[in-house]
């Protein structure tokens, strides 16, 4: 993909116009087509490193003020209807106020943003947890738990001379983790990471997930990406 | 139910939700009609005003959701160090102004208003769920139609999309 | 920072955690000595008992968290049609009564206690956050100590564990 290069501070042929006519302090309406076009070449002719598809831009630009310029030159056709003596301009003009006005409305927007990003939401709440949300005195109450407790304890077990009972370790392995997601790789072209965590049913399976995710990039058998923050991390096979 | 107590099981149901709630849902759900509804909200609204409350309901597209007000961003801030939202880039709000007022509208409409491409902006504002495909053109190669979504209402604190400011002598 | 704006602050602060909020970090980043603070805490939160209000202030051990009424719990149901899950089974409800009052406990002393193996229990109640691992007993195997957690006090509405019904003739 080609590497954006942005040509000074203009985005567009439109903005570099733009400056350009600001900067000559002339009447949008009333461009002195010769002058701007100049400047307008002039300019191009400065920026040595241009990425070629804006290039392309700032060309077809250049090429239709040379365009307007000869045909202001030229003198006027003998007319043929009245509505045909239209300033060659007018095409030029309409587009550029056009480009203004969203250029305008998009600092309205940017102020917009920037007041509406201090207001937080709160995350929403899964069908499941909506029960947790509500201080539940009523439904799940004390004296549930009291009078369970004491239904229990009557029951006068034993609790001396406890066995203890072995802890099971989750028994997934770094390796398997690494042939699984190697054996997922070859079928599909990518694997997104929030899937592989998804699928891992205790902490620890997550754990060892990112563990073997951790030793394919060391060891230079995939490659993760992520395009921006919080988007989806992408895992490929080198 | 009396005045008061709508008022509260409103409150408590956007508290939970967290995500809009639209006033069907709302009227539904409290066994009211709509409009009796709407006024007890607006009225509801108002009472966030208050400059005790943290928090205020906003409307966006028919339906309301609870945020905390912007003014005590500051302690929020210092408090939860928030995960920076990421703004938008120029070229990215100048699409996207161009996308609100002209909806539906294809990418090359837009790159000829801009005068340059507009691919990558167009990408990460569908990325951010702020503008989405609303349908394609009915012409050659059937060109994708972009059009805003509510997401794109609430960042910009707008209840629809008549809100939007305004176009003077234009068009 | 008036009263009035404290009470707001609090409010959105609440409201933006979700989780609960250390009177000590409220009372850091509002600037105001915990003594003042706790007071006008106090009376925010009498300020929601109000029959308008849907959303409560709850205290859990030093901290405050924002919480719905349960007055409104039929709307939420209806609304979000939350799965048939309906808070705890009778045999979750068991294996938590023994960990509340004989914490910290090694989930043998659960299962003999029960009379029955408790592991699904004890895996749901983790995953809720209902009770968690507090330490291992120094013994062979080292098995797990499991303890409430301040969910478990705020599901019970309970400000601590001593909060909890004493047990009379027993033990």
């Amino acid at each position: 993909m080609a590497v954006t290069i942005k040509l000074e501070v203009f985005e567009g042929p439109f903005e570099l116009l733009f400056h350009l006519i600001e900067k000559a302090k002339v009447d949008i309406y009333d461009i002195p087509i010769a002058d701007i076009t100049e400047q307008y070449i002039n300019y191009l002719n400065m920026m040595q490193s241009m990425d070629m598809d804006l290039a392309s831009e700032f060309l077809v630009m250049a090429a239709t003020l040379l365009e307007i310029k000869s045909k202001m030159l030229l003198p006027a056709p003998p007319k043929i209807d009245e509505e045909d003596d239209a300033d060659p301009r007018e095409e030029l003009v309409k587009k550029l106020l056009e480009y203004k006005t969203f250029k305008e409305l998009s600092s309205v927007f940017k102020e917009k943003l920037l007041l509406n990003e201090k207001s937080f939401y709160k995350d929403s709440f899964l069908a499941d947890e909506i029960i947790d949300s509500f201080a539940l005195s009523d439904r799940l109450s004390v004296e549930v738990l009291f009078n369970k407790f004491q239904q229990l304890a009557f029951k006068k077990v034993e609790i001396t001379n406890l066995t203890y009972n072995k802890i099971f370790r989750d028994n997934v392995t770094v390796e398997e983790k690494i042939s699984h997601i190697l054996n997922f790789l070859s079928a599909k072209r990518l694997l997104y990471f929030d899937d592989l965590i998804m699928d891992c049913m205790s902490k620890l399976e997550a754990i060892v997930t990112f563990l073997a995710i951790l030793e394919l990039i060391k060891c230079r058998n995939i490659h993760v990406e992520q395009s921006d923050n919080f988007n989806k991390i992408i895992i490929k096979r080198r | 139910m009396d005045i008061k107590s709508i008022k509260a099981a409103v409150e408590c149901i956007l508290f939970v939700s967290g995500d809009p709630v639209s006033l069907k849902d709302l009227a539904g759900v409290l066994d009211i009609d709509q409009g009796t509804l709407k006024k007890i909200i607006n009225q509801l609204m108002d009472d966030f005003d208050d400059e005790t409350r943290g928090i205020k309901i906003i409307e966006i597209n028919g339906s309301y959701q609870m945020c905390s007000k912007s003014e005590f961003y500051e302690f929020v801030e210092k408090l939860f160090k928030p995960k920076a939202k990421g703004g938008l880039s120029q070229a990215s709000l100048e699409t996207l102004s161009i996308i609100a007022y002209k909806q539906p509208i294809t990418k090359s409409s837009i790159d000829s208003i801009r005068g340059v491409k507009s691919d990558a902006c167009i990408t990460r504002l569908v990325e951010k769920e702020i503008i989405k495909e609303i349908g394609r053109m009915d012409t050659p190669g059937r060109p994708i139609l972009y059009g805003t979504t509510d997401n794109f209402l609430r960042l910009f604190g707008l209840k629809n999309i008549g809100d939007l400011p305004t176009l003077k002598d234009f068009d």
